[in-house]
């Protein structure tokens, strides 16, 4: 019952979805999301490096798996963020749920994105050979969180 | 206390954690003390609105009191997902 | 580009969205969807029937598919959509969809399933050990379409 | 012209499909004709507010004309995904 890893190395997001569905019961609707390293704006994005504040970071997303949890009777959730380099095309991190109907599936995944991008401790770097560069917070991402 | 900074916050700091004694009554008044500490800080600090806080893995407001708090930690708005 | 499948034989929705996955360049976000046969409420569902008009639901799902790559701008969408006899647990059907970023990622999922509901000739059926009983459309269904 | 019944549609009616001559003008016209055969085409046409109809594939309105139309499907709203 709600799942949240953070980790270093690559995962394979259709096969955690497996495993996600294979552990759930009596669930008519299962939505995921997973968010993929892509290309900047100049197109050329060597690497994204992923800094985070590992004593909170568990925590911050068990704590929006919870919410979701109960805000929408979730039959299950679940919660992968890498840290670290990553490369172009690499999945970057990935939430599932699981309910008895679609709307509270899709709600949960949307709110559970919505709170992980500005609540959780991590802060993304775009490498380029021009150099690195931290990625801004947009007002946007910090204004979606009203709409909970 | 312990303090530590992330990200932007840390490199222009230039360092990531560090042990303060510090008789600060709330978050401000601790951001007070540290710009006072050198030119790279009070550049770091010079928009707090600009930052984010957390204390003891909490996320906080700078107005928050900070007694009885073991860490504290300094960032830029997140961008993770 | 778009793939839309109305079949009989069963599918694996995680293979699915890899293969959906490993298709599509320049994604930054991907939803899937997957609706699965849940029991009713009294517990004691045998199997769903799922009858469909063959000439038709190809081209309303295309439709659909189509409505949405344009709407949210996709890199690329999928619609898989079964018929016949499903026992309990089976993937009814899944969409996903590709984008560059998250919001167009959700809402056009989401947006394909609120009109494949109502929209696609595809009419459900409870069997149970008591006989066999046609799914009834909800008004919500109908009104769901009114958000896009 | 071809008339398809789908779902409790052609389970009341007892038919999936057949060919009918009709010189009705609208959808509703046809339905009326169609009512007229038989006591089971009655009832399962006794509310059309609860039914749907497609055109030659495409959801129409019972309104509608159906000069040219080839193949006319009647059946409950859909319950897919």
């Amino acid at each position: 019952m709600m799942q949240v890893r953070v980790q270093n190395v690559a995962f394979d997001f259709a096969q955690e979805a497996k495993n996600f569905a294979s552990s759930v019961q009596d669930c008519g609707a299962l939505v995921t999301f997973t968010g993929i390293v892509r290309n900047n704006d100049a197109g050329d994005l060597l690497a994204l490096e992923i800094e985070h504040y590992p004593v909170m970071t568990q925590s911050a997303l068990e704590n929006i798996a919870g919410q979701a949890m109960e805000k929408w009777s979730l039959v299950d959730c679940l919660i992968i963020h890498r840290f670290g380099r990553l490369a172009l095309g690499e999945p970057i991190m990935m939430v599932a749920t699981a309910a008895p109907h679609r709307a509270a599936a899709f709600a949960s995944a949307d709110f559970m994105m919505d709170y992980l991008k500005s609540r959780a401790p991590f802060w993304k770097k775009e490498v380029t050979d021009a150099g690195a560069e931290w990625v801004a917070a947009k007002d946007s991402d910090e204004q979606a969180l009203s709409r909970w | 206390m312990q303090i530590l900074y992330f990200a932007w916050l840390r490199e222009r700091i230039g360092l990531a954690e560090e042990t303060v004694a510090s008789s600060a009554e709330t978050v401000q008044d601790l951001v007070s003390e540290l710009r006072a500490k050198d030119p790279r800080y009070e550049a770091a600090f010079a928009d707090t609105s600009s930052l984010r806080v957390a204390l003891d893995q909490r996320l906080a407001h700078f107005g928050d009191p900070i007694a009885g708090v073991r860490e504290v930690a300094f960032f830029p708005p997140m961008t993770g997902g």
